[in-house]
Parts: structure tokens; C-alpha cells; sequence
């Protein structure tokens, strides 16, 4: 149903925050996509690079520990140079530091060229759900 | 050098001195002589180690928050509202995570973007890039002594900064801060790198000045089963006596059953204190800390207080020295300073109302308590046999060997393949033990004690139950029940 | 008619109803056979006894909390979002105090007053002046059973509007509500008004409908002795079965000390059924509920949930059928609805997590329960003997003789010459036992329990003691300790 | 010290929190004041009328309840009606219902005519040593 979708999932920056990587990885290949995990304390290039190599089809950026903001900056800008125009971004997890007004957050994130930003505590299931819409997997009626 | 437990030759010491102080410019600040003058000058009401006795001897639980911001003059401000509105007994400066990661350059980054957007942008305090004098600052501002907190795999510069800079306590070890905190680093680096931090804390001691040494119990703050982080414990403590420190402290992360969770802190300082006596070191103070449920939060902050307090009263009960304490943002963001001092007063109000409380032995207590220490000696007594009596040696052979295993660790040098889950009662055990020393009757309690559980919820124990579990107490439950 | 524990006659009953239904005009609305049926429509999933049963089957513990208001559609708006927000397990109508009073006028132009300042001026929902179809509608609003709190000396015409209104549970008793709640009225008035009451569920039991009726354990809140509320309850549960009520939950308001507090939550039940199946009750149902700490609260909102949780952790441990629930608010006013949310919530985080937990037996606490057993076993027995076998004499001349002693009550019927104290763990006991009716061994144990204290604090048992205890948790303690 | 001067002490209207006031009435006794006090469930009446038998210095009102408002309304007016336009008049306690802002609090029962209002948890020291200033019995400047 997916098509062995491949998607890179990982923990940018200097975060090694390593439970919720694990259990996307697992709640992905449940759903059936194929799984490039780069794992914690992930560059920019790193992402990038799995992404080429595998042929994927969006990438996951998590961000726990508050440096989101600093460390996201510039890879939509990576990934169009790399030739990755198209593919999908999204990102997870404990964005910027501090409790914040989530609309701004969101905002910020997308203007950095992200598809889809996740609030804090985001369950899997639910941005498999956007994926599986985003790649036209699913039918958008049901 | 090749690494072993063994205290570390002045030559040796001052000749990777340094290079370590080269490392950033603020190196330059350290001057060990003035630093030990200064620390003497500043006396026993900035000592951690004096605290921490002091509490020992009466009974009392100490509250602690974690708290770091970008900004000096913030983090001062922060500082001085926790010890007078939160009521804290005791502070930290929590570095950011670029430091932790010796990313300077990037720290002083995000200080100058901080600066420009008017609020924190790094998650803590960039004690290396602020220097001794700004330090100094800081442990000045406030009456009680502070403590540096972090998660650190090469902490030799920030410790060499932050001692010279007046902080009378350092957390970490070679092992819990690198296996939960680093990815790549071989624990023969961290564990040396952790020995020069341990000597430069010995060479305080042997100038008159008490540096309290505190190892991160928690690890992976995950359902990680006490007799494990235990064993971390013990061994760090033996590698920091060995480089001539004699006041320790050692954690637990809370898991959230009360009777494993007091078995654990009165198991803890015993164990230790066996095992530093059975090595030869004598004269260490030991000492312990509780941290309040370390694995994800509740997002709703009534439910964290929630949980907040049963940290606290967990703590009291388990006559614990010291308690971390969690915030209401816990499962959002870094806490501001109003946030982070109502986790701190909820504490307060707990412990100070269980003060005159513990909880009284009985059958069950003693059976966990039976359990904690045969696994904390059987990983410890292993670790020992594979380094032929070198602990140094044999942690890292013994991390290699999966014998000790640290659940949901991003490290490459750990294992990895041991999975926890929550028995029926909540306490922590072993679903997938892997290569844990355990012998049959350890395993076969494991096991039925998640085949009870099994039975209960009628399904097989499995990663489901593991991701429930990790899930629960953010959704309210402490085991994670099928729906 | 003269005061006797027996049921009454049915003609004596409806007799009285008349006079008590025309004492306001609302009173004309009530039809008992209308009533049954509408209940009988309603269904289970109203019914506060059918969810204790299942709480106490399962081993759960309800979370409930107080919650009232001027005005009808705040009542309901009020109501539904504890439910959906606070996720309460069941829900209250607490009413306002001049209902209490049977002051409807002055609750009326409190309604009035409502309206015109825009804000509830009356701290809880004037159930009477409404009436049996607005009570419908608040019942109706939610999906969870809805009882009645209050303190109200005479409560007839409050039970028949709210009963026939859909009220599935009624708290109060001849004693509970009315030694803490007044002043000047006679306990002969008081129980026969319950008695009343009692009869009134019967008579809804007669008829297929199961109402609930809970006594107010907590008393004045303030320091009392499980051993005073235990036989209060006792009693009053013996009162309500002679008058056909089967279906009773016993209260008790939590101390502190956490080995006091299991031991009165697991005595508090087995000596209500011991005494009913005494005195040839048969087929009631018991439940327990623990009241949250009832005294003075912490003004601090951080420090208070330190508080709400504490109580919540110790209905867990000691396997309370219900809690019910303070609120961060508690020092300061009538929580708004939020906050009254936010209690609840940290609640049943605790009471969650806590759910798979108990306390294990140890001698401590079989020492705390034998101390409670005992006392109150010389209260109750007592209390017959002076009755001559009649508990509801009884209990009118226990009161006069001072053998029943609630302390810092307002009621002039009751002798009010005890003085509670904390002991060394924080434990409530007698600093002045006037004429309880302990034996020796009771007395000393209590004297003891004080001396120890005094020897810590090295100053002389006292009324200042009594003063710091009262004022403690307020202050973030359990014990006054002195300055 | 205190000349003797006599206070009246009670609970207004349907209120019959008594702890605070059983606590109150020693700490007066204890700064050398007579105390006359009327308990719970007192009434305006009752006040007054306590206040002229004992020939008192001053009225201290504890309403905890909530309905302070509609109790205290009223009193002034009715004390001066029965000859006693000086006394002094102090309420404290929880006066509104709910968590309301202070200064709106105190403004109004000011204008209900007290000369003091005291908010939740006030300890009884604070007020007594108002009451000895405002009786004349300490020296101002210490
Ligand atoms: C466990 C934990 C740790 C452990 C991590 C162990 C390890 N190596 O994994 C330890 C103790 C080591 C640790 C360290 C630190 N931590 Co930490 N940690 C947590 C904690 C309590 C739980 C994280 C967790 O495991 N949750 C369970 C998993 C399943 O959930 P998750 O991580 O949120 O991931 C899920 C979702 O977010 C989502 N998701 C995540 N990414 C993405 C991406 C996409 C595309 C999508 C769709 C979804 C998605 O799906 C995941 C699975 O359900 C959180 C707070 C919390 N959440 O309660 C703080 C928290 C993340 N930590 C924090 C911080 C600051 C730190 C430290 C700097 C220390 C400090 N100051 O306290 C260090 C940083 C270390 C580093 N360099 O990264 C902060 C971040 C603050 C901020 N953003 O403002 C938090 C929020 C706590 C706090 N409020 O201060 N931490
Ligand atoms: C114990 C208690 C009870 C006991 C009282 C037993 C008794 N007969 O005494 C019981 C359980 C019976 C009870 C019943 C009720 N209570 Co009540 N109770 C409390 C509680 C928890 C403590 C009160 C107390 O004893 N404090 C200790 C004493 C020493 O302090 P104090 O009373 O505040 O008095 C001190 C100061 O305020 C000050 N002070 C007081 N008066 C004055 C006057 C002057 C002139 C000065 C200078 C100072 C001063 O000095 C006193 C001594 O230090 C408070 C909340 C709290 N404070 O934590 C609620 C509280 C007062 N109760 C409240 C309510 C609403 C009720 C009920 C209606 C039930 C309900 N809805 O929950 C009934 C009302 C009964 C009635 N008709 O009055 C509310 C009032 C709300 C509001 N104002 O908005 C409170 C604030 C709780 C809440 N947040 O909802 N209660």
C-alpha cells in the first residue's frame, strides 16, 4: 500500500534525545514505509545524504531539546541544492526552548520550508495519517 | 595513556591540563592556587558537601531544581527568584547542549541570537563560554551553594571553569554521561576524560576544599530497573575515589512503584559504601539523590504536579538526601522561573510534611530490597572479574558484553538489546534481560513477575507493553493497560 | 414524638412530610411516585451506588469534587466541565449556606443578587429555592451519578426536592451535620431530622430505587482523632439502617500521617459492617471515602497542589472507595472552575499512577489499627450503654457527658473540652482527652505519644502546640514545630 | 497596657467556621484585651448589642464563608444608629466567594464603613498590633 516508501527519520543537532526516535521507527515500519533512521545527534548533511541515498520520500526532523530553531535553519536549503526539491519535511517534538505560543512556533518552522510541524507530544499515528494523505496513499474522501 | 583505575600521576595530570584549558579561550582564566583561595575565602555556607551533611545528620530532603538560560545576567535573576520565591535548598547552573557537546563556538552562537531575540534560545547555562569571573557571578548571587549540572562526555574544561568559578558540586561520570548522552563517544575516552574531572576534584580535596561529586543516576530517565543504574553508580564512584574524592552522591531516577522506589534509595548509599570499603577506599562520604519521574511528563500541568509530588513524597518517604525536581512545562519546554519555582514549592510541601515519615519495613520492601542488591552486585561483581579487578577496564568490557545495558541509550557503545517493562504493580523489571549476569532465580523473578502482568491485561508481554509503558505516565496511568 | 432508633411508622412519616413540604413553595413540586418512576427511567448510570459498587468491586478510587453555584446555568455549565475537563468520576451539588440554614429568603435575594453583580455571591447552589425540575437538569447534564453536599442541620425539604430532583446520593447525618454546622440546635432535633431523611431513602429502597447516603467524617476538618469520626460514622450508618437505608459510605478526613491515615480507611469500613450485622443490619453495602487534608490550606497555589496530592496518594495507598477533592483555590475562596479542574486532575494523576499500589501491612500499622479499633469501640459501646441499648439516646447523652467530643466545634451541645494535638510523626492524638471513654492503656498511649514530641521540641505539651498544629500545613508543615 | 478595652469578637451571618475564631480570641486575650466573643451564626444585632453591654473599643467581624458581602451590609449604619458612631470596626477572613482581586475587595468593604479589612490568612499579630495603633496605646514612631 505504501509502495516501500522510504522515509529518514532522525534527531537533529546536539539532541540526544533517543526514546521517541525509536518508537517513530517502529510505528513507521508498522505502517509499512521503510525506515532510514540516522538516530540522534543528526547534521544536516546526514539527513540529507539518507535522503539521496535512499530515494526517499520525506524526511522526519525531531527536535526535543530546545535548539530546533538554531539547528533546522538552512536545510530546505540544503536539500533543494542536493537536487531535493521535492521531498516532503516535517518536524517534531519540543521545538524551541521554553513554552511557547504554538502558532508562532508553527510559523517559524514553516517559513523555514517544513511541510507539517507537531506540537509536543504529537502521537505517531497521527503524522503517519498526514504522510499517508501527503503521498497520496490514501484517498482524501475517507 | 592506556586506560585504567588508577589515580592519575601529577605529571600526567598537568600535562593534559593543558591542553584541556587550550581548548577555548576562557581557559585561560583558571588559576588553581587563587581558585582554592577563593573557594576558602567563600566558606562552608557555599559547600554542597556541607549541605548534603547537614541534611543527612537531620533527616531532611533537600529540593533542587534544574535551571539554566543563555543570558548571565538571566541566569543570576534565575537563580536568585528559585532560592527566594521557589524556596530552593540548594541551585544549579544546567549547561546548554552545545557545551555538552564541547560545540563552543555554537554555544557563543546562540548567546549572541539570544541577546538579539530577547529571550534563551540554548536550553542552559554556556558556563565555558562566560568564564571563571562570570561564574563567580553567578555562584555569588545567591546564599546557597550551586551546583553544576549537565550531561557532559568530556566535562574536563567546563569542570576546570566551573570549580575555579566557585561551584562547590559537579555531576556526571564517564559512563552516565556519556552512554544516554553521546552517540559516539568509546567510554575508554569518557571514562578518562571523567577520571581527569575526578582528580581535579582529588586535587581540591587535597588543597582543603570539598568538591562534591554527584553521578546521574537516572541514565536514560526510561524504565531503566534500579539494580542497573545502581551498578553505573557503584562503579563511578569507585573510579572517582580512586582519583582521591571522598564526598559523593548518588541518584536514582524515580520509577514510580513506592516499594521498589524505596528499596532502591535505601540499597543505594549501602551498596556503595560496601563497595568502596571492599576496595580499599577509605573516609568517602556518601550521599544520595532522588530524581522525580524522568521519563516524559503529563502535558497538562495539574497532572505533572501530579506526579511532581509523588516524586517528592517518594523521596521523603525513602529518606532520600536529596530530591530534582520537575517542573509543570516538564512535557513542554524549558520551565521559566515561574514555572520551575512551583515545582519546587510543591516539593517543599510535600517533603516538609513527610518529614517525620518513612516507610517501615515490611516483607515486600525487604524482598526488593533482596532483589536490587543481588543484581547491582551481580553486574558489579562481573564488571570486576572482566577488568581482572580493574574497574575501569572492566566497565568497558563489560558494556561491550552487554552486561551492562542501558535501555532506549543512543550510544553505539552500549548494547541496547535489553528492553524494560512494568510488572503488574508498576515497578520496573526486565522483559528482555539479553546478557544481564543474572542468575536463574533473578530471571525467573523477571519473568513471572511480567507473566502476572500478562496474565492480568491477557496478552503476552512484548514491545507493545514497552511502548505502553513508556507512553503511561504521560497519559495519566504509571503501567501501560491495553485500552 | 420522643427521640428513638427505631423506624418510623409510615403515618408518622407522611404526617411530618406535609409540614416539611410546605415549608417553601418548591415543596409542593415533589411526587414520590412520579419521583421513582423518573429514577427508575434514569437507569444505573446515575446511580451513585451502582458506581461505588464497581469502584469498591474493582479496586478503583473516585475522584469528586465540591463544586456549587448561584445560578442554575453556571451550575450546569460548572458541572459538565469537571466532567469533560476535570475528568471527575462523579460530581456534586454542594450547596450554598443559607440553604443550610433553611434561610431560603436570604438564598433567594442571593440568587437575585447573582444575577444582577454578574457573579455567584453565594457559595453554592440553592438547591430548594430552584426546585425539582432545575435539579433534573443539572443531574441531566452530565453522565456521571450527582450527589448532594451540604451541612445541614434540618435537611428534609433539601432532600425531597433533590432526591425526587435526581439526586442519586445524599451526604449528612443527625451528628455530622449538625455539631460542625451549628450552633443552637439540639441533637434530639438534629438526628430525628435525619432520621427523617434516612426514612426517605428507605422509603425510595422500598420502592426499587437505591440512594446512596454518605456521612460527613471529616467533622470540623481540624485535628480530629479517627477515633471521634469513626464513631460518628458508625453511629450515624447504624441510625440510617434502622431506617431502611442499605446502601451508606463512611468519610474520613485524611490527617497526614500517612500510617494513621491507611490504618483509618481500613478500620473505618470493617467496624461500620461489625456494628451494623451488631445490631441485626443486614444487607448494607459500605464504601469509604477520604476527604483531602479539610483544615487550613497553603495560600500558595504550587504548594497547595502539594497538598491535594499528598491526599490523593494516601486514598490510593489506603484503597479509598472515593476522595474528594481540594483545590489550588482552597486557601482563598470557592475555586472557579478551572481551578477546581486542576485539583481533580493532579488527583487522579496520583490516583492513577498509585491505582496497582497498597500499603503493606507492617506492625506500625497494625499498632494504628488496633489504637482505632479501640477507640473507637469505647465510644460506640458506650454510646449504647448510655442509651440503654438506643444509639440515637445514646448519642444525645454521649454529647452531653462529653464521651462524644468533636473538637473545635461550634455547637453548643457539644462539650467542646478536648484538645487534639500532633504526635512526633505527625499522627493526631489527644493532648486533653476530657471524658472520652478511654481505658488506661488508651490514655497512656496518647500521653506518650505527646511526651516524645515534647521531649523532641523540648517544651511542655500546650495549647501553643495546638495553635502551631493548626496553623502547620498552611505554613508547608505537618507538624507546628516552633520557631 | 491596654487599659482593659474590650473587643467584640464573632462569626457573621450563616457562618460557622470557628477555628480562626476560637484562635483569635486567645491571641487577644493574650495582648491583655477583653474579649467578648459571640461566637458563630452571629448577627448584626448581636454585635451591637454586645458592643453596648461590654462598652467596647472596637468590632471584630470574621466572615470565612463567602457571603461577607451580604452579611456586612448594614453594620455601620445600624451601629450608629444604636449610639456607637466611633467604634472601630475590622473584618477579616475569606470575605468574598471565590478568588477575587484584593484591592476590589477591600475597597468595598471600606465603603461598607470598615476601618480595616484583613485578607485570607492573616495572622491575628498584624491585626492587634493595628488595633493598639489605633487605639492610642503604642507610640506611633516605633
Ligand atoms: C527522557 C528525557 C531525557 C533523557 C533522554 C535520554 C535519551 N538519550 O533518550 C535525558 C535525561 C538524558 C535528557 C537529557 C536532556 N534533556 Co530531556 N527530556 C526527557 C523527557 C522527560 C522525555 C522525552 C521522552 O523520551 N519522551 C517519550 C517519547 C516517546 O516522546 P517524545 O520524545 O516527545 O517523542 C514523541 C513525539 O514528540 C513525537 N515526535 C518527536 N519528534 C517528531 C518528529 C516528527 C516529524 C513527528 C511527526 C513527531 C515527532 O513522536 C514521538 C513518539 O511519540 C522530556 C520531557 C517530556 N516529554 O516529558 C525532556 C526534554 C525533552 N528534555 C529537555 C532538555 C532541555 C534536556 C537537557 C538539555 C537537560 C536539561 N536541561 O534538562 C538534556 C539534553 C541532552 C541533549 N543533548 O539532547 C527539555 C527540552 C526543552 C525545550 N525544548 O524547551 C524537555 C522538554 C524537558 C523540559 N521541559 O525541560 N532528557
Ligand atoms: C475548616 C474549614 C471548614 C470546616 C469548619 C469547621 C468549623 N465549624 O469551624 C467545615 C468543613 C465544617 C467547613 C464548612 C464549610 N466551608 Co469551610 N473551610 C475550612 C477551611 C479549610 C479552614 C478554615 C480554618 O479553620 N482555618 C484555620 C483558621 C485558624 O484560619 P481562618 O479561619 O482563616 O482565620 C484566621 C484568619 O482568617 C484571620 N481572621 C479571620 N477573621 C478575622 C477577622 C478579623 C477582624 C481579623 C483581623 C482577622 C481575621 O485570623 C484567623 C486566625 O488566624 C477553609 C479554607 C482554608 N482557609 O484553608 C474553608 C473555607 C473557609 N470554607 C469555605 C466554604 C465555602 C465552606 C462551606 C460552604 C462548604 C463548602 N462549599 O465547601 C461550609 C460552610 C459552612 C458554614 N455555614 O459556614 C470556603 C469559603 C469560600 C469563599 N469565601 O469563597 C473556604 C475558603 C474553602 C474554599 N476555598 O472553598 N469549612
Amino acid at each position: 500500500m505504501t509502495e516501500e516508501k522510504t522515509v529518514v527519520l532522525g534527531v537533529i543537532g546536539a539532541d540526544v534525545h533517543a526514546v521517541g526516535n525509536r518508537i517513530l521507527a517502529y510505528a513507521l515500519a508498522q505502517a509499512g514505509f521503510k525506515v532510514a533512521n540516522i538516530g540522534v545527534l543528526a547534521t544536516r548533511e546526514e539527513f540529507i545524504n539518507a535522503a539521496l541515498e535512499t530515494d526517499a520520500a520525506a524526511i522526519w526532523v525531531s527536535s526535543l531539546y530546545g535548539h530546533g530553531e538554531l539547528d533546522c535553519r538552512g536545510l530546505r536549503d540544503q536539500a533543494a541544492e542536493a537536487g531535493l526539491e521535492r521531498i516532503l519535511m516535517y518536524v517534531g517534538g519540543n521545538l524551541v526552548v521554553g513554552k511557547q505560543d504554538w502558532a508562532g512556533v508553527e510559523k517559524r518552522f514553516k517559513d523555514m520550508g517544513f511541510d507539517r510541524v507537531y506540537p509536543p507530544g504529537t502521537m505517531p499515528g497521527r503524522a503517519i495519517a498526514d504522510l499517508m494523505r501527503d503521498l497520496g496513499l490514501v484517498n482524501e474522501v475517507d | 595513556m592506556e586506560l585504567k583505575n588508577q589515580k592519575w600521576p601529577a605529571d600526567e595530570f598537568f600535562s593534559r591540563r593543558r591542553e584541556v584549558l587550550a581548548a577555548w579561550p576562557t581557559g585561560r582564566e583558571v588559576d588553581l592556587d587563587e581558585a582554592v583561595a577563593y573557594h576558602r575565602r567563600a566558606g562552608a555556607g557555599r559547600s554542597m558537601a556541607a549541605l548534603l551533611d547537614q541534611a543527612r545528620t537531620s533527616g531532611r530532603t533537600l529540593a533542587q531544581p534544574r535551571a539554566g538560560v543563555a543570558l548571565l545576567l538571566d541566569q543570576i535573576e534565575l537563580l536568585r527568584y528559585l532560592a527566594a520565591e521557589g524556596e530552593a535548598d540548594c541551585l544549579p547552573a544546567t549547561i546548554d547542549s552545545y557545551t555538552r557537546q564541547n560545540r563552543y563556538a555554537e554555544a557563543q552562537a546562540g548567546i549572541e541570537e539570544s541577546r538579539a531575540a530577547g529571550r534563551s534560545m540554548l536550553n542552559g547555562f554556556p558556563a565555558v563560554n562566560y568564564g571563571v569571573a562570570a561564574c563567580r557571578r553567578v555562584v555569588e548571587a545567591v546564599d546557597v551553594p550551586v551546583q553544576v549540572r549537565h550531561g557532559t562526555p568530556d566535562a574536563r574544561l567546563l569542570a576546570e571553569i566551573t570549580l575555579a568559578g566557585g561551584f562547590t558540586s559537579f555531576e556526571g561520570g564517564g559512563i552516565s554521561y556519556n552512554i544516554p548522552y553521546a552517540k559516539d563517544v568509546p567510554l575508554e575516552k569518557s571514562i578518562a576524560d571523567w577520571q581527569y574531572v575526578d582528580r581535579l576534584a582529588g586535587w581540591y580535596l587535597e588543597h582543603g576544599v570539598t568538591i562534591n561529586r554527584e553521578f546521574f543516576g537516572p541514565l536514560t530517565g526510561t524504565l531503566v530497573p534500579p539494580g542497573i543504574s545502581h551498578a553505573v553508580g557503584v562503579i563511578e564512584a569507585l573510579l572517582a575515589a580512586e582519583q582521591g574524592v571522598k564526598n559523593v552522591t548518588l541518584g536514582y531516577g524515580q520509577c514510580g512503584n513506592l516499594i521498589q522506589d524505596v528499596a532502591a534509595m535505601l540499597t543505594l548509599p549501602r551498596l556503595a559504601e560496601d563497595y568502596l570499603e571492599r576496595c580499599g577506599y577509605r573516609g568517602v562520604t556518601v550521599t544520595t539523590v532522588l530524581h522525580q519521574w524522568m521519563g516524559g511528563f503529563p502535558a497538562d500541568e495539574s497532572k505533572a504536579f501530579g506526579v511532581i509530588a509523588w516524586g517528592a513524597a517518594t523521596a521523603a518517604l525513602a529518606g532520600a538526601d536529596k530530591v530534582i525536581v520537575k517542573t509543570p512545562h516538564e512535557a513542554v519546554g524549558v520551565p521559566g522561573k515561574e514555572a520551575n519555582a512551583a515545582g519546587i514549592k510543591a516539593t517543599k510541601q510535600v517533603l516538609n510534611m513527610l518529614r517525620d515519615q518513612f516507610m517501615p519495613p515490611t516483607p515486600e520492601l525487604t524482598e526488593e530490597i533482596a532483589v536490587i542488591r543481588a543484581e547491582t552486585t551481580a553486574i558489579v561483581d562481573k564488571t570486576l572479574d572482566l577488568g581482572d579487578g580493574d574497574v575501569a577496564l572492566g566497565t568497558v568490557r563489560a558494556f561491550k558484553a552487554g552486561v551492562i545495558d542501558v535501555p532506549f541509550a543512543p550510544s553505539r557503545f552500549n548494547a541496547g538489546r535489553l528492553l524494560p517493562a512494568r510488572d503488574n504493580r508498576g515497578a520496573v523489571r526486565l522483559l528482555e534481560p539479553a546478557n544481564l549476569p543474572f542468575d536463574r532465580a533473578l530471571l525467573d523473578f523477571h519473568r513471572e513477575r511480567l507473566a502476572e502482568r500478562g496474565r492480568v491485561e491477557n496478552r503476552e508481554p512484548g514491545f507493545q507493553m514497552v511502548i505502553d509503558d513508556i507512553y503511561a505516565i504521560g497519559k495519566g496511568m504509571l503501567v501501560g493497560r491495553p485500552r
